[in-house]
């Protein structure tokens, strides 16, 4: 068990709480730079991936964790941020400029999106996001003169002033100082009076407004935020696929997105890391665990499918706080044996939150 | 003491046919309590939402310090230096007592997104004075052991309190308690009405409260004012209006609340 | 001429929509969550169908009957399993869970051997046949969809109306705490109810086969069932189909009308109005939370 | 930054290595990606779990069989094919993420087949980047074998020249003039599309109606009806299986007898599926499974008692034939195997055949295209029947 003393509010202030954290976060830190050189090309391409993907998953953090407005319209987003990229970039742009672009865009596109939210929530708000992404995947397919309609489009490496990131490690980096600048971001929203709007927008509209909280201008630049993380994933990820086309950002990558942010850990920046790596790792897991099933069962096509619906259903039914609250709970029993106190942890039953009353 | 902080003239609203409040009007002095009685469905919190502006009347005016209250916004009254609590908790429970209490600060943060988003120096320096702030209000409601605790896992007598504490991190001018004793075992509103008088006392903040302990209400409350059925019957001291014949009358008229009228209940 | 033509498919295509929505409706209405496993359990409602026609050789009329049965009582179980331990979590926490039981369910299909990614037709006894009324050209699949969901209707109406355990669905629905007090064993209820909502999906399942075909995929024909159930109110049975046959006649008209990629959308364009204009849709009820 | 710059050269480095490895010829055997004493490793991506798994099926079942038959055989220069099977579940994401995994993790030789319009567009660039042949992809459109690359060939008939070839028929043999489409809304249905248009140009026609639907789409009534309003006398369905069927029991509904036409997919699946409604469909196909030569009657009994279900059909050939048409490259580049020597030894095939009918495949130094003959077949008493072919279209440029 770890025990601080606090002296001064700084303490709660800053990121790291204490030596463990300076230490682990640094451990970490040297890993990601000396990554190139520890994977071959596959496995660095994965990591990239991740990155890519924990970005997006910090804004779906950002919107679902704690502004508590589910969005199942962020495939959308992504290809929003991708397409900008895509187009932009192959019109010359440089790179810092088009991804800047590509964030913008994306945010307004957001805003836009977040207007249903200042009438509906929940359910309701799910659907809209939903149908909106219907749309803008249409509208991908159709916009021909930009986009290329059904066709696709190939994307060129980012480049600027004539110099290219063609190289997989080259663009690593890139991601890698974009992924820490969005967690920077977001942490430091989350321990300010922004980000504490968020959380009361979330669990509490009514009283949030009597503490004087703006709900129309906390939950767009929620909706706004969010979108722009996805957009800057979305370029990040026209580059890394070098080829976008509409069907790839469908609802199926929506859902994705979502139950990443849930398996992660709703409400938990950890989380959006998580799920990132429980995202791109589960297929190989499947692909490596392949090999050691029966051959028919191997074989089976939906076995994919059935695994990833079987551990979303786990997670939530046992570990609602996705995989960085089983961390939480692992941890502290590490910290604690022999002095562990069973049910810790055991959450009371609460009543049904009826979501019908506004 | 004529200064009028907060004063509603003839107040009404009604939900599709149903009135709910039918022509009140009041006065709040500056630096009193004054407390709403009646039974349930008297619209007592009816008039509370009408204030915070959650509902918006059907007629009627509602001024504070000399602006009306109509053309206010919801998120506007706070700033205003209204704020208040709710008959059933509404804290944000999957947040800690202390970001609970932060969020009081809102109205006074004083950076936009920006500033947040690079946690700017002014940042730093209004997270520090906020927490100062708020430690000051955990010590006044000795609140400081579950200062970084979940509001989901504290029991109700305590997230009252927190609710209350989140209230006054606002540094408010008039502060509305609904049913700030509901819920709440003797020792705890016995608590509460310490505290009330000490939110009067020694901070200067006008009371609007909705009570039905009399025993808490004849404590705390300079003048009180009965209603029924969104109709003022009577108001004044404590003492009169519990006399008052049309009070005793509704309330009998209503059974379970006899019992309210005589023993505080918890 | 035309126009009442495509009107007529349109419903046909809306029925479908509003049975889907029927299902959403009633769990939503009981348990105030939302399953998006509908669209799968009336995929499985088709492939049970043709397993029982094709393997055992029944009847389409026995088979449509065996087939609600079985995928009725999966929905009971996997809301005794899944669901109910659940209850209590956040309402989106039980929709991203039926998400993944989607996931499960396509994918178990799509396990079996050959027959699972295969595409199947349903042998149905009016199989071909088409009724030329007034001019208008009906397949009889579209008439019987029609006139089975005309049916379904009635015949839910009827139970929520008269029967004890439609009338304490009802009473659950309106506020599950009171109707507990009141000693209505609203957890197995809940149950029914989602016996009830697979039960439906699984007819959809079968009338849709014959107009389409059977595949793993044909689930995701739920998805266009949300904003059918948005517009018509998420929280009214009759809003289910009138929302569905609006969405299916809207869809129809466009993609005659309209050009190339609309009748995709229509659905979807439709539900963003309704939500902007009348969040609470055709028949929904408006509720205020009470502070 | 500078740290960029360094990871810059240095991986630059790395991809002239690769290439290196690639252009092969200066180095040694063992060094060639996919290459070993005993083992030639061939991936392809395939879409055997999504929308077109009803092809996607066929396809494995020919390619594998056509492996066991070289395998068995004594494989290539000694060597054995190891064929490694993906699923792409025609989701072009995955399509790539897989590919890239082919190539950097599997090692492969070479990519033969890669299955999806879509896919192909965005994996090809990465193959022929790391030096890995591109055979023979499912794609109905030119991008397989344009423009010119050593490394790519074309195999698979683009939907420009099986349209042109159906349309051509239609006009000429059948004596239509109102022509219809319905095709499918993503690229490989427009591009069907515009060839067309294009042909029927040619002839000094234009479509009476064109009208589109979604992959997965369950009601066609209104685009039937479009085109019934538009009076055609017949409807071409662009690119489709499933859809194909439904199109033609959704005429039928209408009360409206009109000839259809599929430039491709004449599997049986079409007439399961469809039942007496696709009775008298016209089709098109690159490799007929008549006439059924006893060689051919041979091959098939082999085929069903290796997988069961009613002997090889339209993708199974086609799968097959890619397979053993790398076996022939991979012969004549003889033992020393490179991707160079391999693109050479393509180029040395002349008039190409398997024991399944086709047409004859003939490829050339600077020519990798995809032959265009089609035969024209139709659903008589409920089987498909060859009626024609094979025959190319008439270029009315020329």
């Amino acid at each position: 068990m770890r025990f601080i003393f606090k002296t001064s509010y700084d303490q709660d202030i800053v990121l790291a709480k204490h030596g463990g954290h300076v230490f682990w976060y640094s451990v970490l830190g040297l890993f990601l730079l000396a990554a190139p050189w520890i994977f071959g090309e596959y496995w660095l391409a994965q990591l990239t991936f991740v990155l890519i993907y924990s970005i997006v998953g910090l804004g779906l953090m950002l919107l679902a964790g704690y502004t508590g407005l589910p969005s199942i319209g962020h495939g959308a987003f992504l290809g929003v941020g991708a397409y900008t990229q895509a187009v932009l970039s192959n019109a010359g742009w440089p790179f810092p400029l088009s991804m800047a672009a590509a964030a913008l865009i994306t945010a307004l596109v957001g805003a836009i999106v977040g207007l249903p939210a200042l009438r509906v929530r929940g359910l309701y708000l799910a659907v809209a996001t939903l149908a909106f992404g219907f749309i803008v995947q249409e509208a991908f397919a159709r916009w021909e003169s930009v986009t290329g309609g059904n066709a696709g489009i190939s994307v060129m490496a980012p480049h600027i002033m004539g110099w290219k990131l063609a190289s997989p490690v080259a663009f690593y980096f890139l991601c890698l100082v974009l992924t820490v600048a969005s967690t920077l971001l977001i942490v430091n929203l989350l321990r300010t009076p922004t980000g504490r709007a968020f959380v009361a927008i979330r669990d509490s509209e009514i009283s949030a407004q009597s503490m004087g909280i703006n709900l129309a201008h906390f939950k767009t630049l929620a909706f706004s935020i969010s979108a722009a993380l996805t957009g800057l994933a979305g370029a990040l990820y026209a580059h890394k696929l070098q080829f976008i086309s509409p069907e790839q950002f469908d609802i199926v990558m929506s859902i994705d997105l979502l139950l990443m942010a849930i398996i992660g850990g709703l409400g938990s920046v950890h989380g959006a890391f998580l799920g990132a790596i429980f995202l791109i790792s589960m297929p190989q897991m499947i692909a490596l665990a392949k090999d050691y099933l029966p051959q028919a069962l191997a074989q089976a096509n939906g076995l994919q499918a059935v695994i990833y619906g079987l551990v979303v259903i786990a997670f939530i039914m046992f570990e609602p706080l996705g995989i960085y609250g089983r961390w939480v709970k692992v941890r502290t029993y590490l910290q604690t044996v022999p002095l562990y106190r069973k049910g810790t942890f055991t959450r009371q039953k609460t009543f049904q939150k009826s979501d019908r009353l506004k | 003491m004529s200064d009028v902080l907060l004063s509603a003239r003839d107040l009404s609203v009604s939900f599709g046919g149903l009135v709910a409040v039918n022509k009140v009007s009041f006065q709040v002095q500056r630096g009193e309590v004054f407390t709403l009685i009646g039974p349930n469905g008297a619209g007592k919190t009816t008039v509370f939402n009408l204030i915070s502006r959650f509902y918006k009347p059907t007629s009627g005016e509602i001024d504070y310090a000399g602006e009306s209250l109509i053309r206010k916004a919801a998120h506007e009254i706070a700033a205003l230096g209204i704020a208040r609590t709710f008959q059933n908790i509404e804290l944000f429970e999957n947040a800690t007592v202390l970001a609970n209490l932060l969020v009081g600060r809102h109205i006074r943060r004083g950076i936009g997104f920006w500033r947040s988003a690079l946690f700017t120096g002014r940042a730093r320096a209004g997270e520090i004075g906020a927490r100062a702030k708020v430690e000051e209000v955990i010590d006044l409601l000795e609140l400081q052991h579950h200062r970084d605790s979940l509001v989901a896992g504290l029991p109700y007598g305590v997230r009252k309190v927190v609710e209350l504490a989140r209230a006054l991190c606002m540094e408010p001018k008039l502060l509305l308690l609904d049913e700030p004793s509901s819920g709440l075992n003797v020792e705890e509103t016995d608590d509460m009405a310490f505290w009330i008088q000490d939110i009067k006392n020694e901070l200067g903040i006008t009371v609007l409260m909705v009570e039905h302990d009399m025993a808490l209400v004849s404590r705390v409350s300079d003048r009180v004012l009965a209603m029924n059925q969104g109709e003022v019957l009577a108001m004044g001291s404590p003492q009169e209006v519990q006399a008052h014949p049309a009070v005793i009358e509704a309330y009998l008229g209503a059974v379970e609340d006899v019992a309210l009228l005589r023993r505080s209940v918890s | 001429m035309q126009v009442a033509q495509l009107i007529l498919s349109g419903v046909a295509q809306g029925c479908i929509y509003g049975l889907v929505a029927l299902g959403f409706v009633l769990i939503y209405k009981a348990t105030e969550t939302v399953s998006f496993a509908q669209g799968e359990f009336m995929m499985l409602g088709a492939f049970c169908g043709l397993a029982l026609i094709v393997g055992l050789g029944f009847p389409f009329w026995l088979a449509l009957l065996g087939s609600t049965a079985a995928v009725a009582l999966l929905g009971i179980a996997l809301e005794r399993i899944v669901i109910r331990p659940v209850l209590g979590q956040p309402v989106f926490a039980i929709f991203m869970l039926t998400l993944g039981l989607g996931y499960v369910l396509r994918g178990l299909i799509t396990m079996v051997p050959y027959w699972g990614i295969e595409t199947h037709a349903l042998p149905v006894p009016y199989k071909g046949q088409v009724w030329n009324l007034a001019g208008l050209h009906m397949s009889a699949e579209q008439g019987v969809v029609i006139a089975v969901t005309a049916g379904l209707c009635a015949l839910l109406y009827v139970m929520f109306r008269y029967s004890r355990i439609g009338i304490a669905m009802q009473a659950a629905s309106q506020n599950q705490l009171a109707a507990y007090y009141m000693g209505i064993p609203v957890k197995s209820l809940n149950g029914l109810v989602w016996g009830l909502a697979a039960a439906v999906a699984a007819v959809a399942g079968m009338l849709l086969a014959p107009m389409t075909f059977i595949h793993a995929n044909m689930g995701y024909i739920g998805l266009k069932a949300f904003p059918a159930a948005i517009v018509g109110g998420f929280t009214s049975l009759p809003g289910a189909i009138v929302g569905g046959v609006t969405i299916g006649v809207v869809e129809s008209l466009s993609g005659f009308y309209l050009p190339v990629g609309f009748k995709d959308i229509a659905a979807y364009i439709v539900v963003l109005i309704m939500l902007m204009i009348r969040p609470n849709g055709l028949f929904g009820e408006k509720l205020r939370k009470k502070v | 930054m500078r740290t960029h710059l360094f990871n810059n050269c240095l991986s630059s480095m790395r991809w002239s290595l690769i290439a290196l490895l690639a252009v092969g010829a200066s180095m040694a055997q063992a060094q060639v990606q996919g290459i070993t004493d005993t083992e030639i490793v061939i991936g392809a991506v395939l879409d055997l779990s999504g929308p077109l798994a009803i092809a996607g099926g066929p396809q494995r079942d020919g390619m594998i069989f056509a492996t066991e038959e070289i395998n068995n055989a004594g494989g290539i220069h000694g060597r054995k094919i190891r064929l490694i099977l993906e699923d792409s579940g025609y989701d072009t994401k995955k399509g790539i993420l897989i590919t890239q995994k082919l190539l950097s993790q599997d090692k492969v030789f070479a990519l033969v087949n890669t299955f999806g319009s879509a896919i192909v567009q965005a994996t090809q660039p990465v193959a022929i980047e790391h030096g890995i042949p591109f055979l023979f992809p499912s794609a109905a459109s030119n991008i397989t074998y344009l423009p010119f690359h050593p490394l790519k060939f074309g195999l698979f008939a683009t939907s420009n020249d099986h349209m042109r070839v159906v349309v051509d028929y239609a006009y000429g043999k059948l004596g239509k003039r109102r022509f219809g489409i319905l095709y499918q809304d993503d690229e490989t249905g427009q591009s069907a599309l515009r060839a067309a248009e294009d042909q029927l140009k040619a002839h000094g026609l234009t479509l009476v109606e064109r009208t589109s639907y979604k992959r997965g789409d369950t009601n066609f009534s209104a685009q039937v009806s479009r085109l019934k309003a538009a009076n055609a006398d017949i409807v071409v369905v662009g690119h489709s299986i499933r859809e194909g069927a439904s199109v033609a029991i959704e005429t039928k509904a209408h009360g409206w007898p009109v000839d259809m036409m599929v430039p491709w997919g004449t599997v049986n699946a079409v007439i399961t599926l469809g039942g007496p409604a696709v009775e008298g469909l016209y089709g098109a196909t690159q490799f007929a499974v008549q006439p059924q030569t006893t060689a051919f009657k041979a091959f098939n009994e082999r085929f069903k008692a290796r997988f069961g279900h009613g002997g090889i059909q339209d993708y199974g050939t086609y799968g097959y034939t890619a397979m053993m048409l790398f076996a022939e490259g991979a012969k004549n580049a003889g033992r020393n195997l490179t991707p160079q020597s391999l693109s050479q030894g393509l180029e040395k095939i002349k008039n190409f055949k398997t024991t399944i009918e086709g047409p004859l495949i003939t490829y050339g130094p600077g020519n990798h295209a995809s032959p265009a003959d089609a035969y024209i077949m139709q659903v008589r008493a409920g089987r498909w029947v060859q009626i024609a072919g094979p025959i190319a279209y008439e270029n009315m440029a020329k």
